[in-house]
């Protein structure tokens, strides 16, 4: 995208001198980060909040794991035992997934890769910053106080009725986090209609914006219905109105559709934003246009549209009519094609490209495999006849854990990795950071794929016991292994970012080479994005394979490394030459 | 392609309303305006699902609900109703008067506003204070007193006092919150704050707000007080 | 080394074949596409790594062929798949006409079975290899799902109306039964065994009314249920003027007060007994008492039952198994219950098909020969 | 879709359409008449019950229409605008798919399922609140307390 090609393996040592003030540095009191309205320093207070509740996520995940490996379990009682699968779903789905990508990476970059100095509303979003952490503090409220016992679906009979935990106080906690999303989502709809710099055309967007303006799309039309849904439940609890109760001759099943109705969409929500990330992953680090842009930006839009329509192929079996049921499982199926568009356009992308296996690239192979695989086991689930036997078992849970630690999470860290420099002006280790995105790969098979085999035998969801089923300990002693692995995948990344936030070294403006509006400015971007707004002249990821090989090959005749580990060794010897 | 930035926009004086991350006034209004019916759309989104809970349910018991539904007491709910629709007007009124930056006609509109507002609440607050004492209210005590539900089931009534009292709670909850934005509006008017008198946009966002508490209403009243006979 | 490592649940009832069919069909597909991308991805990485040489020239951006073609292929093998789940599905939610009716009760963190012939039992579940069985479930409080993977059937119990599931299970064994719907503290210990036996070995098993009490049949204990609460006072023979008579009334269309009308089947009969005053019978008033909270779902079963049997020689439309063996109870001299001579006879037919069309019932209900063995026994 | 807005030579001082008085007070007196011809409709009966629900809803939405087009200004509001609040309310339809499961009930050829009232009755349990109730320790899967 720049009028002046951007030669990777010389690197630009940027004009300006290296202290100049950046949104990081502008201004270190703590009243200038509570109250920024600057979306990059929002995106930074996302990060740390995130990262915050991702970790105690996934200290719930591990004791599960810990404790299916036994029959009859080790260390919890049942009832404990719920509390925890509980806790770990309502974290992991409400402040972590639908948070993490469209937030962090999300508000951070928009307003970069459109051209424009901020989000439309920069004050709304440090609201949607404030909302998530007391909608996070209620939930954690609640969850410190004695935890609730009943999902993160809530079903109702039981979270209305039967359960004395304080499914109230989390309720609260997920409606306000709700309207933290909904905000966010009004900011990406009307910052890419209204905020593009001149000459960036709807098809000169990067995939990114398309991805996180169909997840604005979905946010906006989603949220308020499961709002309304607990809200009735809250109601039930607090105020006695009876909505769905069954003794008064409400319908337990209508507030399975009503959640549904949403948690279906923000399933979407949470792959929606992986799959920009991938596009702009897969074009940059194949130095090549992304095959059939077109095609995969009109794919988001889809499925934005389609996943509205799907949301009763969860409940096959809950006594919905079996008309219901075959007209889901056909809008299903027909759901599951914008998907494999994707996933087939990024592996033709790769075609006559010019491929760099550094950490990003890595992390979206990777995604590219897992997402196969958690996609085309959607489809079990999809077809009526196997769903009958495979639903409400592990094979459900390894399903939407491949497409959700898989695809969304899998996303996340190959986009913070191609990001950090731009984020944070420093880079991170290229060795470390490669060998452990394929230890989250190897981790992350052996701890999910058995679950598919021990939920093909039919162990149901939720169970705390299984000492009547000998015959499913293998596969969740091989699952825990996995997951010690995965854990320690997840551990890794902490530290090494973490400490190239002061060792790392320097980033230009552009250390990859990549083509985008958000590597035109300095890394870190100064607070008002660009010193003027900058025109758009050409098309979106325009490398020239031809050319770009010519460089490559330009580069390894002069024996110098051209990726990065060059970038470390060109600083050093500007330095001895000052 | 972005290496050479054409300084274009910035040849106009600029406007003091205008927002630095902003290129032009109407670029902003715009913004504002769109942003404003994105949200309005996700209050559609949630009083939409209430409202699709009760057609479920009228449809399962409509002669129950009828007849639950004569405890209501139709005159209150026609007086909110053209309580309601007069403050939308006087709300536009307020609006068309920012736009001209009169200062006093907008102050006065939204006066006339609060006071109908008031008068809204007023009225319901009468007419929950009936239900209680009827024992309407579901829960324990419900329809203990059987004549006033009008020989209807009373599990089933209770559903239909339960989506009342859950529908016109939240809209009233609505309204209150329409009159603390509109007194905050009056308090920034009566200050003369640039924020106000130099840019329309933040009283027409008010505007829109409160026609929207009115169009809920205007679908609540007749599911609500005019059910027609089963 | 496999034996005690199985990777497949047993296939034990007739919709375990049909349905790992499907089930291997889509799990070829997915690998077959794994392996297509996985294979593609590998292949481009390697040929075209940075710096090394192939033909770079040319590269292709939009393919409108090749675009389709992606599109069309998975479109059709998917309406493939959709097809073929769909025919199963509909199998599986449409039970036979002849299937035996038991009735599944959840409740928090137990399942109470009944056989229609009055045997009882408590998380466990006996039946004859090779008929038809229709599951009629309720839920006494929340959401529960029964759950019998070596079935391949699972359905909710869901509280306040009958939710129906169907089998026949074919390889006799014990096999597992959960609750696969999360329903609280014990959820994971809501389960027990199904134990699908020879045909004649449950016809004993059925005629010493299994280890449970059973003396009585549903209908005996629903007439002694019936006098108990004191029904015959105002419901006799024909209508009076206190209340309806209830004799034959069952499948029958019932004219209700506001002209509006409802057929007398299972739900009409259970909404009458717990709440009688949403629908009453036209000419009467709400006088009769509200059994709901007093009586549990048992009780309304066995109610239900004997409502069915009361007058009625011939069973009503509506096609659960009880309703063809009804015969006025006072009458009946049998000797054997109709469910042991059906599956002897069983036994006897020659080939074992899989769906043996049902022989027509004598009508003779030998409720009597059980429980004078069940006096003998008792004093 | 090449126009974007900072490129496009938009008016400056943006200024929006001033709505005439006439405009709004005949607005809101157009929508008293329709509130009584409402009520009207309420009492009077068209035939059978879908009839009345389908003028009572159709009323409502007429006077919806005037509120938005004139009281909310949409009249002069952009084109986006314009498309939002259609797009809107038209996903409010969507939703109402949801009825489509309570509507096809009925046909289940299963008999226990839907008499012609969808919903047949309520659980017989005794409704407690909160629920204090502990479970008979019975069957065979328990496992040995303590």
């Amino acid at each position: 995208m720049s009028a002046i090609p951007a030669d990777p393996n010389v690197t630009a040592v940027s004009a300006t001198p290296r202290t100049e003030t950046n949104y990081l540095n502008a201004d270190w009191s703590i009243k200038s980060w509570l109250l920024t309205g600057d979306h990059k320093r929002i995106a930074i207070l996302y990060l740390v909040s995130v990262s915050f509740f991702f970790f105690l996520g996934s200290i719930a995940a591990g004791l599960i794991r810990y404790e299916l490996t036994a029959p009859a379990g080790f260390i919890l009682e049942s009832e404990t035992y719920n509390k925890v699968f509980s806790a770990h779903g309502i974290i992991m789905v409400f402040l972590f997934l639908i948070v993490a990508i469209p937030a962090i990476l999300g508000n951070f970059l928009l307003p970069l890769m459109i051209g424009a100095r901020d989000m439309a509303f920069p004050r709304l979003n440090l609201l949607s910053w404030y909302l998530f952490m007391i909608g996070g503090a209620c939930i954690m409220g609640g969850m410190i106080n004695g935890g609730v016992d009943s999902g993160w679906t809530f079903y109702v009979p039981y979270s209305s009725m039967y359960a004395n935990s304080n499914v109230t106080m989390v309720l609260t906690g997920i409606f306000i986090a709700g309207f933290s999303s909904i905000t966010t989502g009004i900011n990406f709809i009307v910052t890419t209609h209204k905020m593009r710099a001149p000459g960036m055309t709807w098809f000169r967007l990067p995939l990114m914006v398309w991805a996180l303006y169909a997840t604005g799309v979905v946010i906006i039309l989603g949220t308020p219905v499961v709002a309304v849904t607990l809200l009735c439940i809250i109601f039930e609890r607090v105020f006695h109105l009876p909505i769905f109760s069954a003794e008064l001759g409400g319908d337990p099943v209508l507030f399975q559709h009503l959640f549904w109705f949403y948690s279906h969409p923000a399933v979407y929500i949470m792959i929606l934003p992986a799959f920009g990330v991938q596009s702009e992953l897969i074009a940059n680090f194949a130095r090549k246009r992304v095959f059939g842009y077109h095609l995969i930006a009109f794919s988001s839009l889809a499925i934005a549209g389609l996943g509205f329509l799907v949301w009763g192929h969860h409940m096959f079996i809950s006594s919905e009519s079996m008309y219901q049921g075959v007209v889901f499982s056909l809008i299903s199926f027909l759901v599951a094609i914008p998907s494999a568009i994707k996933v087939f356009n990024w592996t033709a992308t790769l075609y006559k490209g010019n491929i760099r296996l550094q950490t990003p690239m890595i992390y979206a192979l990777g995604f590219i495999g897992l997402f196969t695989i958690g996609g085309l086991t959607g489809l079990f689930l999809g077809c009526l006849g196997t769903d009958v036997h495979l639903t409400n078992t592990y094979f459900i849970v390894a399903h939407f854990h491949y497409v959700m630690v898989g695809g969304a999470v899998t996303a996340f860290l190959g986009g913070l990795h191609y990001w950090w420099p731009k984020m944070t002006g420093r880079l991170y280790p290229e060795s470390i950071a490669k060998w452990n995105a394929v230890l989250v790969f190897i981790g992350f098979n052996l701890t999910f794929f058995p679950q598919f085999i021990v939920g093909f035998m039919g162990m149901p969801r939720r169970y705390h016991y299984y000492y009547f089923a000998p015959e499913f300990q293998p596969y969740h002693i091989m699952s825990t292994l996995g997951s010690s692995v995965l854990a320690l995948s997840f551990i890794i990344p902490g530290l090494y970012l973490t400490r190239s936030l002061s060792k790392g070294a320097k980033a230009s403006a552009n250390p990859w080479g990549a083509h985008g509006l958000e590597w035109e400015t300095s890394s870190p971007p100064p607070t008002s994005n660009f010193d003027q707004i900058p025109v758009v002249l050409d098309e979106v990821y325009d490398f020239d394979p031809v050319t770009e090989h010519e460089q490559d090959k330009a580069a390894q005749a002069l024996e110098v490394p051209s990726y990065l580990s060059n970038e470390a060794k060109s600083a050093e010897s500007e330095k001895e030459k000052r | 392609m972005a290496a050479i930035a054409s300084d274009h926009g910035h040849g106009h004086g600029h406007d003091e309303a205008l927002h630095h991350q902003f290129e032009n006034m109407e670029q902003q209004n715009d913004s504002y305006i769109v942003g404003m019916w994105t949200f309005l759309v996700t209050e559609v989104m949630f009083f939409g699902a209430l409202f699709l809970i009760y057609t479920l349910y009228r449809s399962m018991y409509q002669m129950d609900w009828y007849l639950a539904h004569e405890a209501l007491n139709v005159q209150m709910g026609m007086v909110n109703t053209f309580v309601l629709l007069f403050s939308s007007f006087t709300v536009a009124m307020a609006v068309r008067y920012a736009q001209l930056q009169k200062k006093w006609g907008v102050l006065s509109m939204l006066a006339i506003t609060q006071v109908c507002a008031g008068a809204f609440m007023v009225v319901k607050y009468f007419e929950y204070q009936e239900k209680f004492g009827h024992h309407l209210y579901p829960g324990p005590g419900f329809g203990s007193h059987p004549e006033y539900l009008h020989g209807a089931t009373p599990n089933f009534a209770q559903l239909y006092f339960g989506l009342y009292f859950g529908m016109t709670g939240l809209h009233g909850l609505h309204v209150l919150v329409g009159m603390i934005v509109i007194g905050y509006l009056m308090a920034k008017w009566w200050r003369n704050s640039p924020m106000v008198t130099k840019d329309y946009i933040p009283t027409e966002l008010v505007g829109l707000y409160w026609h929207f508490v009115d169009l809920v209403w205007i679908f609540l009243f007749p599911l609500m007080y005019l059910m027609p006979k089963p | 080394m496999f034996s005690n490592f199985p990777a497949t649940p047993p296939q034990a009832s007739s919709f375990s074949r049909e349905h790992d069919l499907i089930f291997y069909a889509l799990l070829a597909l997915t690998i077959i596409f794994t392996v297509m991308v996985g294979i593609g991805v590998i292949y481009f990485v390697i040929k075209y790594k940075r710096g090394s040489d192939a033909d770079r020239s040319r590269p292709i951006y939009e393919d409108a062929r090749l675009e389709t073609a992606w599109s069309v292929i998975p479109l059709i093998l998917a309406l493939i798949m959709f097809y073929f789940g769909t025919k199963l599905f509909i199998t599986m939610r449409v039970p036979p006409a002849d299937a035996q009716e038991i009735f599944v009760i959840g409740k928090q963190w137990m399942w109470h079975v009944q056989h229609s012939n009055g045997v009882r039992e408590n998380n466990t579940l006996h039946v004859p290899a090779g008929k038809p069985f229709k599951l009629t479930m309720i839920s006494q409080d929340v959401i529960h799902a029964f759950y019998i993977p070596a079935f391949r059937a699972q359905m909710h119990v869901v509280p306040g109306r009958y939710t129906t599931m169907w089998f026949t299970p074919t390889q006799p064994g014990k096999y597992h039964l959960f609750c696969s719907m999360y329903c609280g503290t014990q959820h994971s210990e809501m389960g027990g065994t199904v134990v699908v036996m020879e045909p004649r070995e449950w016809a004993n098993w059925i005629e010493n009314g299994g280890q449970s009490q059973a003396s009585l049949t549903l209908e005996q204990s629903g007439e002694r249920l019936y006098k108990q609460l004191a029904c015959n006072n105002c419901h006799g023979a024909e209508d009076n003027m206190r209340a309806p008579s209830l004799y034959g009334i069952w499948g029958k269309k019932r004219t209700l007060t506001g002209g509006r009308t409802a057929i007398a089947d299972q739900s009409y009969l259970r909404e009458s007994i717990l709440r009688p005053h949403n629908k009453i019978t036209n000419g009467y008033s709400n006088t009769m008492p509200v059994y709901d909270g007093q009586i549990n779902e048992e009780d309304v079963l066995k109610l239900m039952a004997y409502i069915k049997v009361i007058g009625s020689s011939v069973g009503g439309p509506s096609s659960s198994g009880t309703d063809t063996a009804a015969a006025v109870l006072n009458k009946t001299k049998g000797t054997m219950s109709p469910f042991a001579a059906n599956a002897i006879q069983y036994q006897n037919s020659s080939m074992r098909r899989v769906d043996s069309t049902p022989t027509t019932r004598s009508g003779e209900l030998a409720v009597n020969a059980i429980a004078a063995q069940q006096e003998a026994k008792g004093n | 879709m090449a126009s974007t807005p900072l490129s496009s030579d938009s008016k400056h001082g943006g200024h929006s359409h001033v709505q005439p008085v006439w405009l709004l007070f005949g607005n809101m007196l157009w929508l008293m008449i329709l509130l009584m011809v409402t009520w009207w409709a309420s009492t009077f009966d068209f035939g059978n019950v879908v009839i009345n629900n389908v003028v009572a809803m159709l009323i409502a939405t007429i006077k919806a229409v005037f509120v938005i087009w004139i009281f909310m200004g949409v009249m002069h509001a952009s084109k986006l605008a314009k498309i939002w609040v259609v797009a809107g309310f038209g996903f409010l339809f969507l939703m109402f798919g949801i009825l489509g499961d309570y509507a096809t009930r009925q046909f289940e050829p299963v008999s226990g399922w839907e008499t012609n009232v969808p919903n047949g009755g309520a659980s017989s349990f005794p409704r407690q609140w909160p629920p204090q109730k502990k479970p008979e320790q019975v069957g065979e899967n328990f496992r040995p307390r303590g």
